[in-house]
């Protein structure tokens, strides 16, 4: 799965991308965001507060509870503040 | 025709309401959007516009489309610009070209609500203090949210 | 501030933008009205604007003044040609810039709608036919009417 | 009084302005029309229907009833179409 970080939370993390597999049991947006969490306490900084976040699957906004596949582009950001 | 660019660059206003003329097109409403000296707290130094390349481009397209869905609108330009901006440097331009002024004006202000919630653009300020990111603005939810349950004025 | 300009030559929106650039504008909505190639029957030829010299330059200050007094604008300009035009011609161009983007839309929004019923401007179209007078429309009337009744959106 | 004409009221006229000192009786908008109408065919034709005739006192727009002076500008003219 490769996994995009934007803004703040990109900041927190220290990288704008990782590619990584999951174990079996994560199959959602919170669930990798958890998962997330044990990476680093930069990744543990970034989702603490998931109201704050946002994500997207293959470039699509979706709902936290969004089941993922392997082959997925997931990416998480702040909500958005362009134009 | 839609066109949409995500770019550094700027861009020039009447060369975009050149290229959304015709002999149909008889109102051009524009919307420019422009860095402000003020940031959330603080004097601002510069706005850095940061984006997901790929999704932007879809979501814009997405904007316009429906846009164009909406009204009877013959041209619509999204220029967004992205990088390190300056006090008074421009943002982000909208164009709506229709037979009528309505249309134009309703597709204008249709395009940027949703720009403000749709689209994967991010914006941090360089003031004295720092670094930091702008924060969603709950007004700009409700623009959008407002289109779902009002009807399109037809011109 | 305002400027009104009721002239023959085109105008450059760009070069107008600029104008009504400052550290607190945020926000620039215009509006370009062009001439298209249908009259009310035929194709047309020419468009040929004609104005009351004096009172049309008053009731446009008017207007815009009232326009700023609504919303809270910091720029208005507007920009009237008059003369013989030909398709795809500019013939108006009203400029509104603010701190944020709603007031920008309702400033060009508002000044449109009284423009079209409230400033001494009349309109005759050239076709193979000859020429004819451009008659009032009725849903021009409504638009400015509905403003007596409409609470200006904050931004 | 000076009066001026545009638009359509202007080429049924002829001219664009006359200067004229009206009677005693004519003391509004509708009753200089009414006079015109008197003075030739163009103008007769010019205001033929006064519903389709809008009329400025001193360069504001005023109704039909309006009273006016001698020293008066007054202006004849279809409903406007500009922008």
């Amino acid at each position: 799965m490769r996994i995009l970080y934007f803004a703040w939370v990109r900041d927190n993390i220290g990288y704008s991308q990782e590619e990584l597999s999951c174990p079996k049991h994560v199959r959602t947006i919170n669930q990798l965001a958890e998962y997330l969490k044990l990476q680093s306490e930069g990744h543990a900084r970034a989702f603490d507060n998931m109201n704050a976040i946002r994500a997207a699957r293959n470039q699509q906004f979706v709902s936290h509870d969004t089941e993922l596949s392997d082959t997925d582009e997931v990416a998480f950001f702040p909500p958005v503040t362009g134009g | 025709m839609i066109k949409i660019r995500i770019q550094q660059e700027d861009f020039d206003v009447s060369a975009e309401i050149k290229s959304m003329s015709s002999k149909t097109v008889g109102a051009i409403a524009t919307f420019s959007g422009v860095v402000r000296d003020s940031s959330e707290s603080n004097s601002l130094i510069s706005l850095t516009l940061e984006h997901y390349p790929g999704m932007s481009e879809d979501a814009l397209e997405k904007i316009a489309a429906a846009a164009m869905q909406k009204g009877s609108l013959e041209a619509v330009r999204i220029i967004h610009r992205v990088g390190r901006l300056l006090p008074e440097d421009n943002i982000v331009f909208v164009g709506c070209a229709s037979a009528h002024r309505h249309a134009a004006f309703d597709g204008c202000r249709y395009i940027m609500d949703f720009l403000k919630t749709d689209a994967p653009f991010w914006k941090s300020e360089e003031t004295q203090e720092g670094r930091i990111w702008v924060s969603e603005r709950k007004k700009d939810q409700n623009a959008s949210k407002s289109w779902l349950s009002k009807k399109t004025k037809k011109s």
